[in-house]
């Protein structure tokens, strides 16, 4: 255990973890918009930055994305000071700019006092911020049926060739992790649609209510080795089934002892 | 479109068939070919067990691959500093103006690829333009139409 | 020490305070959908099972997690779910054998019991002790082989 | 041959050198990018075509060299006669038989070719007395155009390998490293970290395999020194990488060579071949128990791989996507191994700097930017080409004593230093001696060496402009603020260019500038506003004469210029008739043009083909 100042109070933490998993721990609210659990810290959004210093770096202050930065023992660290706010405040600008039709980053904006953004509007576009979040879960989920597309300005998410990706079983996790929430699918009539390619959900075989895909279950069932047939009921009529199950050794238990 | 390809075995054989190759086979693949057939993606991916966005990403990723198929001759105009303060820029509308294309893209008869270039390091002879590998240097627009005149002759 | 949630229908009346317990615990608005605890009445006259999960030796949910969002507290014996892990694809509850990993569908939330870090409240709150938490007894199977020979 | 110990080698390196010494004349043909691009390589040809019809007394067709980079482009296709240091500039394929009658064959000079100086006109024989070559002090390009660039012989009678036999058979890897040390030897891809430093984070690296790289990929536009040692003299990198890996105990090592350099990884390769057929690289280092195995790895022409911790995304085959630098990438690098990155410069510094020792390098230069850096000169200055110079000559020296000054006598406005990341000098800083951290604090920075002077006819914000455009361009992506921010930055540069900015503007694209270099993921994105700031700094008053007097000075800015022809002037060659792309000028022979406004899209190619400067730019 090591301990550092945050925002004038003395937090312990272990050494090495990410400040922000510090500062969340702590209940310090840091934006951070590329920045999920489930994947490794990426650094994109810089929205996390916060000021370190410390005791003896003479008053030399550095600026660093929270969830990129390891705890040390006797850091100082400001998570609201009035140039993070301003550095963040320029970020958002620049998102706003991004995009103009997005009402995460529009909240998000004005909370840092930017109603409106003070640049140009970049024309047709989407609400996409290019965190990347989509492509770094697919990989980690072991898909990797998309990836990022080009680079700078013009970067893009895109299935390869533009065409329906080969290898994406459609858990729609991509979509469900957006922070903008850009990724369209569509689940109508059993079908699901996501990145123009066409999946079959399954049918619960008791109520016919949809679960997940039909590849999203083979690809589970062949990688976690579990039975295909869990996949046959959905929740419900598992829930159903448990208590009818239960109720009857009961009442077979009650039968034997009376 | 259909492409021969029977040459890319041969391609796969000159490297470890493990994913750190894979920009160098792409390299090849766009020399071999003068672009990235999707087909010869779709194979690389398989030969070298890559996942087919990952190779996706990485072919538009640098500037050295093209995915639509480049002209005979590729004619890039430097656009380096030096070259830039010593008028590229006009040497690059002449060009434009004279083979009716803009920079990256290709004639139709896929004779010539006009591309423009960060830097290609013969600065002191700014401005230069290289006709596929071959520098020329002091370029003015009256020496870059004579250019085209020779690169048209072969 | 390892806890488990024992139920025992037949004490069950099926007055729902345990999945009040839960509602409030576990969720910010308190309404009683929101609850990992269901009594469901179980095909007989007044007979009501309180489903909740089992934390499963060898859990379907934790395996079809890609992520790997849902492990074992080894302290409490109980799988939990890290919220801030789940992508949310779904496919724990759809390989939940017992149907006992939830939506949540107000927040978009996948939820599941996490035995409450231990003291779980609807075993505290069960007028009729038809629900209780103690340590685990352990019987595996390799115990009871032991035991027979 | 498979050299078997150091012994050996040095009875090898005798026996090359008595080869070289009895050509008693050497005809060296500069086959560097620049001479090439001026067709050097069809004067070599003429040589050899001569060579094969006659027999020229006392000279052999080996004495015959395409070498390297000889540094004075400008001056381009040279020819170079050792050991005398004749020097033949702008010659030309007929050359080839008088220049080998007459100077080869009867010690004839041959007046016409050789080099004027810019102040008498007076013709210099020898190349040494030109004061372009005189106030350098070369050592890594110590080799570049003195031999064949191909062949390992004649890198081993000029010392080659010596540094390297020394380090793996008299040190120890912690003497080389103190040594590396001891030198000052800082990185010259432009960070300026000690390499001695680096080494040692390295060597003590605990994880294995570690891995050594040199960083070939020059990106910024306007440098081209690595180019020139990696095609001219490749193989005092591959002896640089050599004692290096003995240092940290790697065994495996990849050249990064960028793609728009296709003869460096030709020369790089011959290089690598050839000195493993020697026994100098791979198994059993001449006879020790040393192993490294060098591989080229081809860059797929990305800027931002210049980075090193995407510079090693890419060597591993992925997308040149920089990550955060909380973990150095010394410690975590390569495939997550320790990993030693250096520039192709500090490697061809290290050979020199085993043999002769820390103490002697440390001694050259400034205390805290030791030694010697290679510059290319470039730009409006009238020679141009590639220059080394030690750590601490001043600016001035460099454009005006070596460079002689801006081309045509025009006025000195700006140097610009240091690619897209740097930034612009003006005539008050150049008395700034140039080291790693005077530039820096001035507002510039050294980098890799790019040196590009500017003129009056040369627009600050036209200039910064371009730096944008070419960030905004090879951005990765990843982060926000270098991704959108530049972007931003240069959609308001062409705003001010064009005259449709306010002052507001100019303070927004300031403010904007801080986001960007302190928000910024990796290096590009946080020196990108440095081309604007700088300039914004400096020539402030240009910038508001676009935004206030809607004027371009320097005649560049398109939106904001006019052409017209001074008719007392202009004599009616029809120069520029033929040189407008656009056909907006017309005129009769020997009768003042007329520029039609309408049609003139302000290219100004006639400005630039007028012998009478009767081409006005308003």
């Amino acid at each position: 255990m090591i301990s550092m100042t945050i925002n004038g109070k003395v937090v312990k933490a272990e050494k090495g973890e990410m400040l922000l998993k510090v500062t969340r721990r702590e209940g310090i609210d840091i934006p951070a918009l590329c920045h999920h659990d489930a994947v490794e810290p990426f650094g994109g959004c810089r929205l996390c930055m916060v000021e370190i210093t410390k005791a003896d770096w003479d008053g030399w202050k550095n600026y660093v994305t929270a969830c990129l930065y390891p705890a040390e023992d006797g850091l100082i660290i400001q998570t609201h000071s009035a140039k993070v706010n301003e550095l963040r405040k320029g970020v958002l600008d620049l998102l706003a700019a991004r995009c103009p039709n997005s009402p995460e980053i529009r909240e998000l904006a004005a909370e840092y006092g930017v109603p409106q953004t003070t640049l140009e509007e970049v024309p047709d576009a989407d609400n996409c911020i290019m965190c990347g979040l989509c492509t770094r879960v697919c990989e980690r989920l072991g898909f990797k049926a998309i990836s990022t597309v080009g680079r700078g300005h013009s970067k893009q998410v895109a299935p390869p060739l533009n065409e329906a990706p080969p290898d994406c079983v459609g858990c729609i996790s991509c979509a469900q992790v957006c922070p903008t929430n850009v990724i369209p699918y569509k689940d109508i009539n059993g079908k699901r649609t996501i990145w123009e390619k066409q999946f079959e959900l399954i049918a619960c075989k008791e109520c016919g209510k949809h679960t997940i895909t039909t590849d999203f279950a083979d690809a589970l069932c062949e990688r976690r080795a579990i039975p295909r047939d869990y996949f046959d009921v959905c929740d419900d009529c598992r829930r159903k089934e448990l208590s009818l199950k239960m109720g009857s050794i009961v009442a077979w238990s009650r039968e034997g002892t009376s | 479109m259909n492409h021969d390809l029977s040459k890319l075995s041969a391609i796969y054989d000159r490297y470890p068939r493990k994913p750190q190759s894979l920009i160098a086979v792409l390299q090849d693949i766009q020399k071999e070919y003068n672009f990235l057939p999707c087909e010869a993606l779709k194979q690389t991916a398989e030969e070298l067990n890559v996942p087919l966005s990952k190779v996706f990403s990485v072919s538009t990723f640098y500037n050295a691959f093209s995915l639509v198929p480049k002209g005979e001759k590729v004619i890039r105009i430097c656009v380096g500093t030096t070259c830039h303060i010593r008028g590229a820029k006009q040497i690059q509308e002449q060009l434009e103006d004279e083979l009716k294309i803009k920079a990256g893209q290709t004639t139709e008869d896929l004779q010539f690829s006009l591309e423009v270039v960060a830097c290609v390091g013969a600065c002191a002879m700014a401005p230069v333009v290289a006709v596929n590998e071959r520098y020329h240097g002091n370029v003015t627009v009256g020496s870059c139409k004579k250019l085209l005149k020779k690169g048209k002759k072969g | 020490m390892k806890q488990r949630l024992y139920v025992k229908p037949e004490l069950c009346t099926g007055c729902r305070t345990c999945e009040l317990a839960c509602s409030f615990t576990n969720t910010v608005d308190g309404k009683p959908r929101r609850s990992r605890i269901y009594p469901l009445p179980a095909g007989y006259p007044d007979m009501y099972v309180p489903v909740v999960c089992l934390h499963c030796d060898d859990p379907a949910c934790a395996k079809s997690c890609l992520v790997d969002a849902i492990t074992r507290n080894e302290e409490t014996g109980g799988m939990e779910l890290d919220q801030d892990k789940c992508v949310r694809c779904m496919a724990c509850i759809a390989a939940c054998p017992f149907g006992c990993a939830l939506l949540d569908t107000q927040y978009d939330q996948v939820v599941k019991c996490d035995l409450c870090g231990g003291d779980p409240v609807c075993a505290r709150f069960c007028p009729t002790k038809a629900l209780e938490c103690r340590p685990a007894v352990l019987t595996t199977r390799k115990k009871l082989a032991g035991s027979s020979s | 041959m498979r050299i078997e110990n150091a012994g050996q080698l040095e009875q090898y390196r005798r026996e090359c050198q008595a080869r070289l010494d009895k050509q008693t004349r050497r005809l060296l043909v500069c086959c560097g990018p620049g001479c090439l691009a001026n067709g050097s390589q069809a004067v070599s040809d003429a040589f050899k075509k001569v060579l094969r019809n006659r027999k020229i007394k006392g000279f052999k067709v080996e004495a015959l060299k395409e070498t390297g980079c000889h540094g004075f482009c400008e001056q381009g296709p040279l020819v170079v006669i050792e050991p005398e240091g004749i020097f033949y500039t702008r010659v030309k394929p007929a050359h080839a038989e008088k220049i080998l009658e007459e100077t080869i064959a009867k010690n004839k000079v041959i007046d016409k070719l050789l080099f004027r100086d810019h102040n008498n006109g007076q013709p210099i024989t020898c190349y040494r007395d030109i004061p372009f070559y005189s106030r350098q002090q070369r050592i890594a390009l110590r080799n570049i155009g003195q031999i064949n660039q191909c062949d390992i012989d004649e890198y081993i009678a000029t010392g080659g390998y010596s540094g390297m036999a020394k380090a793996l058979t008299q040190m120890t890897p912690k003497q080389v490293i103190d040594e590396v040390t001891a030198s000052g030897l800082r990185g010259r891809g432009g960070g300026g970290f000690p390499a001695g430093r680096k080494w040692k984070t390295a060597a003590s690296a605990e994880d294995t395999p570690h891995y050594v790289i040199c960083n070939g990929d020059e990106g910024d536009p306007g440098a081209f020194m690595d180019r020139a040692i990696m095609e001219g003299d490749p193989h005092s990198v591959i002896e640089g990488m050599i004692i290096a890996a003995y240092a940290v105990g790697a065994h495996e090592g990849y050249i990064y060579v960028r793609e728009e350099y296709p003869l460096a990884v030709v020369n790089l390769q011959k290089a690598i071949e050839q000195a493993t057929e020697y026994g100098l690289l791979g198994e059993n280092i001449i006879g020790t128990d040393f192993t490294l195995e060098l591989n080229i790895s081809r860059g797929g022409g990305a800027f931002v791989c210049g980075e090193s911790s995407a510079l090693m995304r890419s060597v591993a085959g992925e997308v040149g996507e920089p990550r955060a630098k909380y973990v150095r990438s010394v410690l975590k690098g390569l495939y997550d191994k320790p990993t030693v990155l250096n520039n192709v410069e500090s490697y061809a510094c290290v050979p020199a700097i085993i043999d002769k020792g820390g103490k002697w390098f440390a001694s050259i230069g400034t205390k805290k930017s030791t030694g010697t850096k290679a510059f290319s000169l470039v730009g409006k200055v009238r020679n141009t080409g590639l220059i080394e110079v030690p750590m601490g000559t001043t600016l001035r020296e460099i454009i005006y004593d070596i460079g002689g000054g801006i081309q045509n006598d025009r006025p000195f406005k700006a140097v610009q230093t240091g690619g897209p990341s740097g930034g612009c000098l003006p005539e008050a800083k150049l008395d700034l001696p140039v080291d790693f951290d005077t530039l820096t604090e001035a507002g510039s920075m050294m980098g890799s060496g790019g040196m590009i002077v500017l003129d009056d006819q040369t627009c600050v914000v036209d200039l910064a402009k371009y730096f944008l455009a070419f960030l905004v361009d090879e951005s990765c992506g990843k982060c926000v603020p270098c991704r959108e921010g530049l972007h931003q930055l240069y959609g308001m540069a062409v705003a001010v260019s064009e005259g449709r900015a306010t002052e507001e503007t100019l303070e927004k694209m300031e403010r904007l500038s801080e986001v960007v270099a302190v928000g910024s993921l990796c290096g590009l994105g946080k020196s990108g506003p440095n081309p604007f700031l700088s300039t914004v700094k400096y020539f402030r008053d240009e910038y508001l004469a676009h935004i206030n007097d809607k004027k371009c000075p320097a005649g560049v800015c398109r939106e904001l210029i006019r052409f017209e022809v001074i008719e007392d002037k202009c004599d009616g060659c029809m120069a520029c008739v033929a040189a407008c792309a656009s056909n907006a000028i017309t005129g009769q022979k020997k009768e003042p043009h007329v520029i039609d406004q309408e049609l003139c899209n302000k290219c100004g190619a006639c400005r630039t083909v007028c012998r009478r400067d009767a081409i006005l730019v308003l």
